[in-house]
């Protein structure tokens, strides 16, 4: 019994008896901090037994000199100096416990990235280090036995976002046997890539690939598909999470409508006369419609905005009479919303493309004939407006085409990141151009980039269909034309920086490379998942190597290109990662979560009620027949919102009580 | 047996807490028989010479009301601690350095300054001022050293316990008397009074709903007060939340919020710091401009959430006041 | 009497996501920045209670610095939008009381933002360091001090001796 | 902490010594009153022992003028009751009426009569503290009596356990009056500009109502004490008539519309040592009339007439100095608005020998009339249909610069004046407290009767006491401190169980 030690050695009453152990890492350390001097000065402070400088205390020996000491000077609180306890706290608590001791009964000392690697001047980091070795060494007096508490994680996953990540990771969950809602915003899933023609680099069929899969979402037991709908509202934390989506109605009833188009005829519009969304506005659409030929699901959705019907109440409803006995069609639908209950939740929510317009002097609005690449893959597309053929606004078709890259990406008066898939994307429509056209074809360029496997073979083999390259930021395009070759036609002027002078390249047509964009409501969204976003607007991984679809929330994961600009490759593989994830955390059953709760001492609360509104987890509750608050530990995240806000002081909070943060100021402030 | 000797003594505060043992005058007969009042000012011969004169620790317990401000009350702080066993900070004052020590905002130059030489009735010409000696037809007169400082008690020597309120009620002062006199007290730096916020104890506590969160602050004159609602819930501060109980919520039955003058429990360091961080955390406002706006409804932050506690205040007093080394003001 | 060695020191509570996070940051990065501040590490500013604020200058702090995740980015939703009302009071507070405004600071910085820890800290090292030491433990043995010159208030003779008449009197 | 403490005194004490071989004979009453803070007497004896001067010390501040800048203006009644926990509800009172003057707001009739029966039950029960308590034991058990007889429990040993239960259990009832209204007695809240925060439930009324009746029966019956023991004691009235406690200098009170004596509101008034009316003035005047003047050797300040000026502490037409409180208002007044009072008004003056009445002592006798003017206000107050009404606020709208509120406190006119900024935060305070109105007639009183009664260097506690009630007449708050109890028992606290019974120990000395 004496060797678990939870009796004699880990009660709070009787004598402290502290270890402290300051780490070299190496140099990291001990290059700038004088650790030895450190161990010196701790030793000498109330409490602390020993005291000692060692090379790695997070190696295995390092670890057993803590566990040794706990046993032989019967140490019952322990404080280790080194790293950041966001990345080592958990190693030496574990080491602590193998020691015999609560976890808890451990502080650690944050002394490389907030110390030794930002100071340069030897003493005063010395100097910092020994304050901030002294606040831990009074609070840690302080620390209370506490477990990890266990949250029971509720199998099903939300998924959000309907494109080709957020299908594979839907799909993926769902043959593992798991219940996956997937919701889309729009009328089908598919996302960008049900735009595409074809895939770099191997230039097979988009739809190919994907149509299969957006069946198999359709037709998946285990998912269930919301499009033409949004998340609105997230409660709840890992395992637990209550998400409210809010069902947009698409005045057609997804049960009944098979399909069958027959209202899209019936339409009192004769002739499509509304911008089609999925060919980018080259195409027009009725106000019932069905956004692409392989839509998912295979039903028609009503525009609200266009339908007569809806908006006045006075059609003649000839849809209707098309629909017949189906009765598919339903005007008086409303919108709901539906509370699901999820243990986990993909984001998936994808990206948005720069909008050219931002760029003036590339023409694009203003020159019919300057497309972005997204709207060129719309008219290769041989189910797009034009059957697949490349043609101008006036129908002849282009002679020479030019690509401009890195439009609104690599560009510090835009978007300072590289979008990753241009290059390759605009090689892939460069082909295909040369392919349906033979048109000349000049891809202007700053690098070109292609580092996916397959990728640089692309570029060789584009380089050998005799696509032109011309390395320069473009400065203009103008239809004003100098020379008489260059009349009726666009003018690219660039500095050729590899010729080095100033070029003036007349085309016919012009394509903008445009990069990825974070979606516009990525900060809405974010908050409402409660997740971060980096300085760009990308949801924040927690980290960008060791869990790259992780967030700071627990049991929200992300994918695709929400994180950052990706190709199909890698938005699949985080797809799958991020499911892997959360299939990790549904099969273990349930998630550790650190005891660091608030609750409330009864006798000392007054019922004052100044807490219960404070906590966004919505875990304090007023007790009307005891008349106090009470905080429920399983809502509970943590924060100590409530615990600075009791005006008796009457909230406590478990690692970061009044009196461990009071003695932390009372300790840094203490070694001048 | 020769009876237990109780003293009490005032320094810098209005005579309510003297007022306020008065009228328990009918309650604590039964502990009035039982001791010896060696020194009660307000009723009795005062003589300093005769507490001099007295063994130390020979009066079991001193109640001392009042803020320390003058050199004579330090030394009365000084001597009575020598003779008491326990010694007992009674009334906000004491305690905490009650209203008098919202002078901790002025420097003492400001204050003479304004009382002899700026009031708008001061006549004289040229301006003079008291001083702490002064010769008058060979007549030798002094008076006490006016202090930089207002303190509270235990700022100047030792106290055991604190019996707070401004006045202290008949009750807790009845309990407490009593405590000390059959030796029942609690650990040594105990407030003699209920550790619990006085909401528990505020009549109007059912009426304040669980989801209170303020757009406005309204001062008490600019609106109409409801006899039976939280005041919080009627935008008017109120400190009960943040104040120890056990006044019996006298200024809420009156229909006025409370002031805080029982002071914070014994869980806070600070209790204006406290009663700011609950009411700022539940202001609604997210905008830096909407919550300015806010909380322009507290125009005196420090009048406000230290009406009683300035002195004992984590910063005690305005920090950037001189100190004038002056012996005559 | 030291101000030569004065160095300003500045104690600082970071939330654990953003700032903390950032500070961690900045040291990968291996920013330099100046050595005057300890780090306190909350889970959320809205932890960060006006008492400690005030606890760190009365116990010799020049200064504060709170460090909390960017509006809308707080991980326990809005903890930070507390921390910036109090912030806002609790600055009106300390003006009232005498300290200078740049002594409190709350900055936003996200996870990030490793070079926002730099800047932030420089420069409140340095406008701190313009104002000189807070040093309020000295403050207080001065304001004290006036105490413990007891003996030269205690009364001179002449009344002493005015405390001893009255005996006679009464005799 | 304690030893070097210890090591002062001694130091101190040895000093005191050989100081006291070269010193004059002095003698010390300290400490004696409070204004703010303690006073204390200084008296220098010659060397034949007689009196060369007597000085009046009040050793303490506070400073509330000060630290008033920069609060609200509506924490005023609050915060300014604190200058004096005895007469709480007066501070109270002239900072709410300096409030409605700040905002130009009138209280609805209703609120104007609740302020007005709390402000008399207030001045009845403070002035019955100091008829049975802290003065009147000069008189009712007489200024020789031996000390331990010359409280309240030689009082009540005169006029029986009776009467002692009759004061006790009035002053309980009237100050639960003031706690119903105000909160609590010890600084009441209720105050606010435009009106009061809480009204009176209609089923409340009854027991008020009885307590008014009540009122005025002891009102009544404490004159007849008076006169019983007092007027019918040559002694006594030699004494309250006599040179020594007696000062011809101007007076100033509170009048009505009616130049009768009003305690809340009304003008101030000011008559000169003949009883002719030297000026009448409103509230917001006071500047005009009142200025203060600072000696170094007291906190506090001595008041005086501004046209007239300081000219040290003499008595006469050209000398500033003049008296506030019941003796002063009887004297400023044409009578009293309330016809028992103006009856008890009438025989005093023709007692006294006609207007004005320059005898301090006098002071006793008319803090009686002020009784029964405020008992006869309590009944009029309490049987106003209106008194119930639920109409309690005017909400101000006004923008705030200057008020001056003005009321007559038991120890006589109480002047607050505030000045604030749009937002109605206070930027200046000046506060002419009651006690200083007196504080030169005080000092000068405290003089001459030192003068007149220590002679030879002969000093009795008699004496001594008789000094004291030069200054105990004006009841400068707390007045009450020199009276010794040497029979070791406190004198408010050993009188009665909680079943009001009168009990033993009184007799122990």
């Amino acid at each position: 019994m004496n060797t678990n030690g939870t009796n004699g050695n880990n009660g709070n009453n009787g004598d402290i008896r502290i270890g402290f152990y300051i780490c070299h890492c190496g140099h990291n350390i001990a290059a700038l901090v004088d650790c030895p001097a450190v161990a010196q000065y701790a030793d000498k402070l109330p409490g602390v037994v020993v005291s000692r400088d060692y090379k790695y205390m997070c190696s295995d020996p390092g670890q057993e000199l803590i566990q040794q000491d706990i046993r032989e000077h019967k140490l019952n609180r322990v404080v280790v100096a080194s790293c950041s306890p966001l990345l080592h706290e958990h190693t030496f608590r574990d080491a602590v416990a193998a020691g015999g001791l609560n976890p808890f009964f451990f502080q650690m000392v944050n002394i490389r990235e907030h110390d030794s690697w930002v100071h340069t001047d030897p003493a005063e980091a010395t100097a910092k280090a020994k304050s901030l070795a002294h606040a831990a060494i009074r609070r840690v007096r302080f620390h209370k036995a506490l477990e990890m508490t266990r949250v029971p994680i509720h199998p099903d996953v939300l998924v959000v976002g309907g494109g080709i990540t957020g299908i594979h990771a839907a799909i993926t969950l769902a043959n593992a046997g798991k219940k996956v809602f997937l919701v889309e915003r729009e009328p089908s899933i598919g996302g960008h890539m049900a735009k595409f023609d074809k895939t770099f680099p191997t230039l097979d069929c988009a739809a190919c690939i994907l149509t299969p899969k957006m069946s198999a979402v359709r037709s998946h037991p285990n998912i269930t598909l919301w499009t033409y709908s949004e998340v609105v509202k997230v409660e709840g934390y890992v395992g637990n999470y209550v998400v409210t989506v809010k069902r947009k109605p698409r005045y057609v009833n997804e049960e009944l409508c098979v399909g069958c188009q027959e209202c899209i005829k019936a339409c009192i519009f004769k002739e499509p006369k509304f911008p089609d969304e999925f060919n980018v506005g080259l195409s027009k659409r009725k106000p019932v419609y069905i956004p692409f030929p392989q839509a998912v699901p295979q039903v028609v959705v009503i525009d609200p905005e266009r339908c007569i019907q809806v908006k006045t109440g006075k059609c003649k409803k000839t849809c209707l009479e098309a629909c017949a006995d189906r009765q598919a069609i339903d005007f008086t639908q409303k919108e709901q919303r539906v509370e699901i209950k999820v243990g986990n939740i993909i984001m998936a929510t994808g990206f948005k493309l720069f909008d050219a317009k931002r760029i003036p002097q590339y023409g694009y609005g203003l020159y019919p004939n300057v497309v972005t690449s997204l709207e060129l893959e719309r008219l290769v597309t041989s189910s797009g407006p034009t059957g697949g053929e490349i043609i101008l606004r006036d129908g002849r078709h282009p002679k020479s085409v030019g690509f401009i890259l890195c439009v609104g990406s690599r560009d510090m008066k835009t978007n300072r990141w590289c979008s990753r898939t241009c290059c390759m994307h605009s090689m892939k429509l460069a082909q295909l151009v040369r392919e349906h056209t033979h048109a000349d074809v000049t891809v202007f360029y700053l690098d070109i980039r292609a580092p996916g496997k397959g990728c640089e073979e692309f570029y060789d083999k584009s380089l050998k269909e005799g696509i032109q390259f011309v390395r320069g930021r473009v400065a203009e395009v103008t239809d004003w034309a100098l020379a008489r070759e260059e009349e009726g036609k666009l003018v690219i002027r660039v500095e050729d920086t590899l010729a080095g002078f100033v070029r003036r390249i007349p085309v016919d047509m012009i394509v903008l490379a445009v990069g990825m964009e974070p979606q516009a409501d990525a900060q809405e969204v974010r908050r409402m998942f409660n997740m971060s976003c980096g300085t760009e607007g990308w949801f924040l991984e927690k980290h960008p190597k060791l869990a790259p679809v992780s967030t700071f929330t627990d049991g929200v994961f992300i994918a695709g290109c929400c994180q950052g600009p990706k190709d199909i490759p890698d938005s699949i593989a985080q797809a799958g990662a991020a499911a892997a994830e959360a299939l990790a955390l549904i099969d273990k059953g349930y998630i550790e979560q650190e005891p660091n709760t608030a609750f409330i001492v009864e006798e000392d609360c007054s019922g004052c009620k100044s807490c219960v509104p404070l906590c966004p987890f919505t875990a304090i509750t007023f007790d009307a027949t005891k008349q106090k608050a009470q905080i429920n530990a399983a809502l509970c995240k943590g924060c100590g919102t409530c615990v600075a806000a009791c005006p008796s002081g009457s909230i406590k909070q478990n690692l970061f009580d009044d009196e461990e943060i009071f003695s932390e100021i009372e300790g840094v402030l203490a070694h001048a | 047996m020769p009876k237990p000797k109780i003293a009490f003594y005032w320094c810098a505060s209005c005579g309510g807490c003297e007022e306020a043992v008065v009228d328990l005058a009918e309650d604590i007969l039964g502990v009035v028989e039982a001791v010896d009042i060696v020194l009660w000012p307000v009723a009795m011969d005062f003589k300093k010479k005769d507490v001099e004169a007295m063994p130390d620790k020979s009066i079991v317990a001193t109640l001392f009301n009042g803020a320390i401000r003058t050199s004579e009350q330090e030394e009365m702080a000084h001597l009575l601690r020598r003779k008491s066993q326990v010694l007992i900070a009674y009334g906000a004052c004491a305690q905490m350095g009650g209203i008098p020590s919202l002078a901790n905002q002025f420097s003492r130059d400001q204050l003479l300054r304004f009382v002899y030489e700026q009031a708008p009735t001061m006549a004289d010409e040229p301006k003079s001022r008291p001083q702490t000696s002064f010769q008058n037809n060979g007549h030798a007169l002094t008076l006490p050293q006016f202090r930089n400082v207002v303190r509270s008690l235990d700022q100047v020597v030792e106290v055991d316990y604190c019996i707070p309120g401004c006045p202290p009620t008949p009750k807790i002062t009845k309990a407490a008397v009593g405590a000390v006199l059959e030796g029942k007290l609690p650990p040594k730096g105990s407030v003699l009074a209920p550790d619990i916020a006085l909401c528990d104890q505020c009549p109007r506590k059912g009426s304040k709903p669980a989801d209170l969160s303020f757009t406005q602050f309204k001062r008490p004159h600019m609106v109409k007060l409801d006899p039976e609602l939280c005041f919080l819930a009627q935008d008017v501060v109120c400190m009960g939340p943040a104040t120890r109980g056990g006044c019996e919520s006298v200024c809420t039955r009156g229909n006025m919020p409370c002031s805080g003058c029982f002071g914070p429990t014994s869980r806070v360091r600070d209790q204006g710091a406290k009663m700011l961080s609950s009411l700022c955390a539940n202001v609604a406002a997210k905008e830096e401009k909407d919550i300015t706006q806010t909380l322009s409804g507290i125009p005196d932050p420090v009048g406000t959430f230290y009406r009683y506690s300035l002195a004992s205040s984590l910063l005690r007093r305005k920090v950037d006041l001189p100190i004038d080394a002056k012996k005559s003001s | 009497m030291r101000d030569t060695h004065w160095q300003p020191r500045i104690v600082a509570f970071f939330c654990n996501w953003c700032t903390y996070t950032a500070a961690d940051l900045a040291g990968v990065s291996r920013l330099k920045y100046a050595p005057n501040v300890r780090v306190i590490r909350l889970m959320c500013s809205g932890r960060v209670d006006p008492q400690f604020v005030l606890d760190a200058l009365a116990r010799g702090a020049d200064g504060v610095l709170i460090g909390g995740c960017h509006p809308g980015d707080c991980h326990y939703v809005d903890g930070n939008y507390k921390t910036l009302r109090r912030f806002q009071l609790l600055k009106r507070l300390l003006a009232d009381m005498g300290v200078e405004q740049v002594r409190l600071r709350l900055e936003w910085i996200s996870a990030s933002e490793g070079e926002r820890v730099k800047s932030v800290i420089n420069e409140m090292v340095e406008q701190v360091r313009a104002l000189g030491p807070l040093n309020l433990p000295g403050r207080f043995a001065d304001w004290d001090r006036e105490m413990t010159e007891l003996e030269a208030n205690i009364r001179t003779g002449e009344e002493q001796s005015a405390r001893k008449e009255p005996e006679a009197a009464h005799a | 902490m304690n030893s070097a403490t210890q090591q002062a005194w001694n130091q101190g004490n040895l000093n005191a010594n050989a100081a006291a071989q070269a010193q004059r004979r002095r003698v010390t009453i300290d400490p004696i009153t409070r204004l703010e803070g303690h006073g204390k007497i200084d008296i220098f004896l010659d060397a034949q022992g007689d009196v060369e001067r007597a000085y009046l010390q009040v050793p303490e501040l506070r400073g509330f003028e000060v630290f008033s800048i920069g609060r609200p203006a509506e924490e005023m009644p609050q915060i300014t009751s604190r200058i004096c926990g005895v007469c709480p509800t007066a501070h109270h009172m002239a900072a709410t009426k300096a409030l409605d003057d700040l905002y130009q707001v009138e209280p609805p009739p209703a609120a104007r009569k609740i302020r007005e029966l709390v402000y008399n039950a207030f001045v009845l029960e403070d002035h019955a503290l100091h008829v049975y308590i802290l003065g009147g034991p000069d008189f009712i058990v007489g200024p020789q009596a031996p000390p331990e007889k010359r409280n309240v429990v030689g009082v009540i040993e005169k006029v029986g356990v009776e009467v002692g239960k009759k004061v006790i259990t009035m002053r309980r009832r009237l100050r639960e009056l003031i706690a119903y209204f105000g909160g609590k007695v010890i600084h009441p809240v209720l105050g606010l500009p435009g009106g009061v925060s809480k009204g009176l439930k209609p089923e409340d009324l009854p027991p008020f109502k009885a307590l008014a009746d009540d009122a005025l029966d002891f009102a009544l019956f404490t004159l007849q004490v008076f006169k019983d023991l007092v007027l019918k004691n040559p002694d006594y009235v030699k004494l309250i008539t006599g040179d020594t406690y007696t000062h011809r200098t101007y007076y100033m009170g509170m009048v009505d519309a009616n130049n009768k004596v009003n305690f809340y509101d009304g003008l101030i008034r000011v008559v000169d040592a003949t009883g002719k009316e030297y000026a009448k003035f409103p509230a917001r005047q006071y500047r005009d009339f009142v200025a203060e003047h600072v000696e170094p050797w007291s906190y506090v300040k001595f008041c005086f007439l501004k046209p007239l000026g300081w000219h040290g502490f003499e008595e006469g037409p050209q000398s500033g100095i003049y008296a506030v409180a019941p003796l002063a208002r009887l004297n400023v007044a044409d009578g009293m608005a309330s016809p028992k009072a103006q009856q008890a008004y009438e025989e005093f003056f023709n007692t006294l020998g006609g207007k004005p009445v320059h005898h301090t002592l006098a002071n006793h006798w008319a803090r009686v009339v002020e009784m029964i003017f405020a008992a006869e206000r309590l009944v009029e107050l309490i049987n106003d249909p209106e008194i119930t009404s639920s109409d309690l606020r005017v909400i101000p709208t006004a923008k705030p610069v200057v008020g001056v509120g003005v009321v007559e406190a038991p120890r006589g006119t109480l002047f607050h004046h505030y000045e604030t900024d749009a937002n109605g935060i206070i930027t200046k305070a000046n506060l002419i407290v009651a006690t200083q109105n007196n504080a030169a007639r005080i000092a000068m009183s405290v003089d001459k009767a030192a003068k007149g009664l220590i002679k030879k260097g002969h000093v009795s506690e008699g004496l001594l006491n008789m000094v004291e009630m030069a200054f105990r007449a004006y009841d400068p708050c707390f007045g009450c401190a020199t009276h010794s109890l040497p029979g070791h028992l406190p004198l408010c606290v050993s009188i009665y169980d909680p079943q009001r019974n009168l009990v033993r120990q009184l007799t122990q000395s």
